[in-house]
């Protein structure tokens, strides 16, 4: 199997669906030629053409507007907000009626297709290149948010949900664009969107993480487990809406203890509702509270200043042992 | 090296057939006399169901309502120069095409009524039809879309999008219409200039003389109409079709038209304007004027139109019984169509809101 | 006292406001000659004239664009958004402007704006014109998320929200609008942002509200109270962002058990919230879940299915007894 | 009744100073030789500091930055017209113009180290100078504000506003244009068509042949310049500061000119252009255009011009030492600035932060 970042994995997603079905067309800034800012989209306009995969004007909106009016015409349209900071451009078309072609026409009309956008910080980029607000998204009935956080569930998860019949925003840690590899197998992989996986199993504490914080996560968790001896269970969300509560609460019944890991702003963000769903379901199990370990409720900081506001791994580590030891 | 004129445009308005019948007979298109009625007949139509809509409304039969009177041409004129497979996206003042186009008198007052099940048409009318569009404006990309996908397909088919004036200062009117100029998408837009945006008029929503003009910054062909002229209309619209159809890219087309009673049923334009104003524009009408023309072309008399008259109020008659008659849709199907296939949480919270229901409802 | 509509209440605020500072002027869609939608600024634009009373073109951005432009110039501008539900189209610009002037400038600049906008259903309208989606304003770092809940606190918060160093995002629970009356006085009267309100002591039971919820909460709490003779504290939030925690948890701390009452969806919503504070504080004085009495996590349905969706006063007096049982 | 014209439009064209330094004397503005020397030392500091910045982000010195060369006109040349109350809103690649403005040599370094504290201008340049707008367009309806303001307190001030040829696709172009037309706000604004944005050609971001002509769409007045012509750039944005401040409300000016370089530092131009449309364009620049036209005034020679370059160099020397001699602020500065007085939320997650602070920040 051949190691792949995950830009080569969102590309061979890309690649393979295009040449399964040619409903399936890409639209953003500088996405053909230039083959995406990140590259995520390289060489896909030399392999389909630039019918199918559109270098637009500078404009989110109509971005997403257009991509509604394909959907809607039976077309599989990936769009791309080049930065997650820019698609609060097309949050009304989105809102207003992307997750609500099906409802509003009670299934007549539907809006099957993908908004990817490169998301969250450590890239020392420029102002609204960083932020992380999934929770926006996430709030908004009738469309999913999908996060992978490595090669592998990136590319099954974008096939899931080029593939899916709703709307989808595809959220990808641009940290994690380059710093590593993974085998992904060059054959389809489809993961589900909604489903929540185990990377690691245990009984003393739970820990639920997405995106770019999975990988200081696992070190924190290596490192935590080393020292203290704690079987610690880990989960990537993986779909951050609709939230798999289910997979979290079964484990947190086990362990009784939980942290989550959240690069977003602390209040009204993802751990929150992760907190709510614990309440709900398993509360007479805690034996400590949910810790969130978040970024603070600060305006993004330009990235100067931007290392310790995302949960650093000592932050997380000292996050466990605290949990651990309540 | 002085200034040098780079580029000239020029801004034409087309009138047919003027507010006291007069007609040009080299202008006047081509329309075998069925077609002529047919017209005729969709804006009557119109006409009668936004009228009695009234009445239900504020006999609290049905919710708030937006009226088309007397914007009855622009719609009724594209759905006559629209072929089959040619998409129609509306804003919310077009019921006279969309009946046209086959939406059944009932959907207006189950959509009225707070159903969703008011936009869902006929698979025949529903294919090639988008619902009203609330978020003013929020359309017009979607149309450049619809366009692009059909070019996309190497269909001969094409897209009408209609917005109004004030539509035309939403960001997503300019994005749209640029575009579709880009893409050179089979798409005729048709702003119905009914010189009100609720209490704003034409000319503080936009400095610019005309809307029509505003296609210039795309580089998209544009004229303004008289928009209570069914014949202006449709030949504007079907140049439109026409050239789109042949590979010439969107048309910008302005409708001069008026908006003869409320912004909807929950506003009152004595507020913000005279009656005068709206006794002139009553004046324009395009049913008066239009039967004016039948009338002179020898196809229409008093006879007939009493007796089209009473067989659409027939109609309306029996839309309204079987809307009355219709029990209300299951509560519970908004959790049906959240997504294609329910979800963990949606089924928790469906048992949950089932349970609760007669008690909840009774409230 | 006179006895006023918070319509009527939010008109005072603005008046006495305008008339007091000349910076204040007002800006939105039929805010002058037509006084408003909903006529909150009725009389406005006669009595300080069309140049502080804007009848702006149809422009969600813009309006909030260029009341920022007058609020780094000094103004004071309170804009108004028809309905929340077409606020959408100006979240990039509050994200991306209006709540970063101040520390992309280090205070250099400050954006002192307020934007109104009714929300919420239960008025019989169209599509867009009923949601309830205040968590989307309350994750954004930088702005503060105001709702009052009646004409009294309306107007005292309003007055509060224009004199603010900072934007504010001022939401109006419409179905409240004219729904009932509160004696207001004529004289200045300013609340705190940022304080929630005890609006009744108790010690078994903590029910948390905000907006339109209000109301029947307070009928649910007399109806439960009297029943099961339990003694309700009931808490208005005011501010949805900053969220005073501390009020909420030192009742908690006290009486065991939580209830929160929200309009919006379930998910991802301000209840989350209150229930990850609650956990950070006084997990271990939990006697039972809090219990969140939400919309569903729907498409807003249209108004012939709203009413079982929203909260029903039924379905908070079960939620009460569930949760003092519990 | 046929076709009748309705509106017709013109667009024009200005140059003043040619690519060979040939001028047209009866355009030539009236400036005194101290202010064409201001001129050209502005653009000669921005492209002095925007080389160095090149230099310092290869070497990691500084992080992603987008330069400016090849630009330095317009916004030079808006510095020069503009008076001391009048506001200048920038896009982002403004720098002769911040710097002639006031702005510091350090403030673009700090800026580009990922420090807000590049925003913070000396109180004289900053109370009428907003910050780069990285949102592209954002700026441009809180330019119509800002205009509105001036005009509201009846200041003679104007504003200036730039943005990029990609940023005119944006709805919030559009919509600031429409509000600052229907309020004549007195704002000119300069779209900077530089060719490119990131990698998308003028033609096809849209189908106009000018983007002057979008201010047809707003009846505002309209004029493209060629934007490596200082004197032409000049002329235009006086006439349009002079137009706003006669209450003839807003200008859209395009600023024909080119990006030399690459997007940002992060961007690579051979993915999409020729280098043989760049070298052409080299030819063009304004700075070399600019020397011809001071040394055909006998205003300049090479030992002026050598001069110049050394203490400029010396100034951006010094600038560069201040900047990596500068402590980096405290970093628990962001909490400080959320809102105007802290909040207990706000208080209580610094506290946390400092406590963990040496350990992350090691880390
Ligand atoms: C984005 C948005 N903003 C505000 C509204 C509220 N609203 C509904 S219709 C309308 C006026 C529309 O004017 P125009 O485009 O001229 O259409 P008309 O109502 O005259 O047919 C407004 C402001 C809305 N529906 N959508
Ligand atoms: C709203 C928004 N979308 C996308 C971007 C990413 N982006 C930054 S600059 C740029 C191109 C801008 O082109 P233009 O307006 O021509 O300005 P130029 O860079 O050429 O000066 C893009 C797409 C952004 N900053 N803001
Ligand atoms: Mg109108
Ligand atoms: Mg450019």
């Amino acid at each position: 199997m051949p190691k792949l970042t995950m830009v080569q994995a969102i590309n061979l997603a890309l690649q393979q669906e295009m040449a399964k079905d040619d409903r399936v067309l890409i639209l953003g800034e500088d996405v053909g030629v230039d083959g995406g800012v990140f590259r995520v989209t390289e060489g896909l306009q030399d392999a389909f053409g630039p019918t199918r995969v559109l270098d637009t004007p500078l404009a989110e909106s109509a971005i997403l507007g257009t991509a509604i009016g394909m959907a809607v015409a039976g077309l599989r349209p990936v769009a791309e907000m080049q930065f997650s900071g820019f698609s609060y451009l097309m949050v009304h078309q989105w809102e207003g009626n992307a997750t609500r072609m099906r409802s509003r026409t009670q299934g007549q009309h539907t809006c099957p297709l993908v908004v990817r956008m490169p998301y969250g910080g450590g890239v020392r980029a420029l102002e609204h290149h960083s932020e992380s607000r999934e929770a926006v998204y996430a709030h908004i009935p009738g469309g999913k948010v999908v996060i992978p956080s490595g090669p592998r569930n990136a590319r099954a998860l974008l096939v899931a949900a080029i593939r899916d019949p709703d709307p989808v925003v595809f959220m990808e840690p641009k940290h994690s664009y380059r710093s590593f590899r993974e085998e992904v197998p060059e054959a389809e992989e489809v993961m589900p969107i909604g489903q929540a996986q185990v990377v690691q199993p245990g009984s003393d504490l739970t820990v639920v993480a997405w995106g770019a914080m999975m990988r200081p996560l696992l070190k924190a968790v290596e490192q935590v487990g080393g020292e203290t001896g704690a079987s610690i269970e880990v989960i990537d969300l993986l779909t951050v809406s609709p939230l798999d509560s289910a997979t979290i609460c079964d484990s947190v019944r086990r362990t009784g203890r939980c942290v989550v890991v959240q690069e977003a702003p602390r209040s009204f963000g993802v751990a929150s509702e992760i907190i709510a769903r614990l309440n709900d379901e398993v509360l007479l199990y805690l034996e400590a509270p949910v810790k969130r370990l978040t970024g603070y409720d600060v305006v993004t900081p330009y990235f100067g200043r931007e290392k310790a506001y995302i949960p650093p791994l000592p932050r997380i580590v000292r996050g466990l042992r605290e949990t651990l030891a309540f | 090296m002085p200034r040098k004129t780079l580029a000239e445009f020029t801004v034409e308005f087309l009138q047919i057939l003027d507010e006291d019948g007069n007609f040009d007979a080299d202008l006047e298109p081509d329309l075998p006399p069925a077609e002529l009625l047919r017209l005729y007949r969709g804006m009557v139509r119109a006409r009668e169901l936004d009228q009695r809509m009234l009445k239900l409304q504020r006999q609290g039969r049905i919710g708030t309502f937006g009226p088309c009177t007397g914007q009855e041409a622009p719609s009724a004129a594209a759905a006559l120069a629209m072929q089959k497979d040619d998409w129609f996206v509306g804003a919310f003042r077009e019921l006279s095409g969309r009946l046209l186009r086959g939406e059944p008198l009932t959907n207006p007052l189950y959509y009225y009524n707070g159903w969703e099940e008011g936009n869902v048409q006929p698979p025949e009318v529903g294919r090639r039809m988008l619902p009203l569009a609330v978020v003013v404006a929020s359309q017009v990309p979607q149309a450049a879309g619809l366009g692009y996908a059909v070019k996309y397909r190497g269909e001969q088919s094409a897209v009408v999008c209609f917005l109004g004036d004030g539509a035309t200062s939403e960001g997503d009117f300019h994005e749209g219409l640029n575009f579709a100029a880009v893409w050179q998408a089979p798409v005729v837009f048709v702003s119905q200039n009914n010189q009100w945006a609720i209490s704003i008029p034409r000319a503080q929503q936009t400095r610019s003389r005309t809307l029509a003009q505003k296609g210039i910054a795309y580089e998209i062909p544009c004229l303004q109409v008289d928009g209570n002229d069914p014949l202006a209309c449709y030949a504007a619209i079907k140049e439109g079709l026409d050239r789109a159809r042949a590979g010439g890219g969107p048309t910008l087309i302005e409708a001069v038209t008026y908006r003869l009673l409320m912004h909807t049923t929950a506003d009152d334009p004595r507020k913000y304007r005279d009656e005068a104003e709206e006794q002139e524009w009553w004046r324009k009408e395009p049913l008066l004027r239009f039967r004016k023309y039948l009338e002179a072309k020898r196809l229409w008399d008093e006879a007939r139109e009493n007796a089209l008259r009473d067989e659409v109020r027939a109609e309306v008659d029996a839309a309204v019984a079987t809307f009355e008659e219709t029990a209300p849709w299951p509560p519970d199907r908004p959790f049906e169509h959240v997504f294609a296939r329910s979800e963990p949480h949606l089924d928790q919270q469906r048992r949950e809101f089932l349970a609760g229901l007669k008690e909840d409802a009774d409230a």
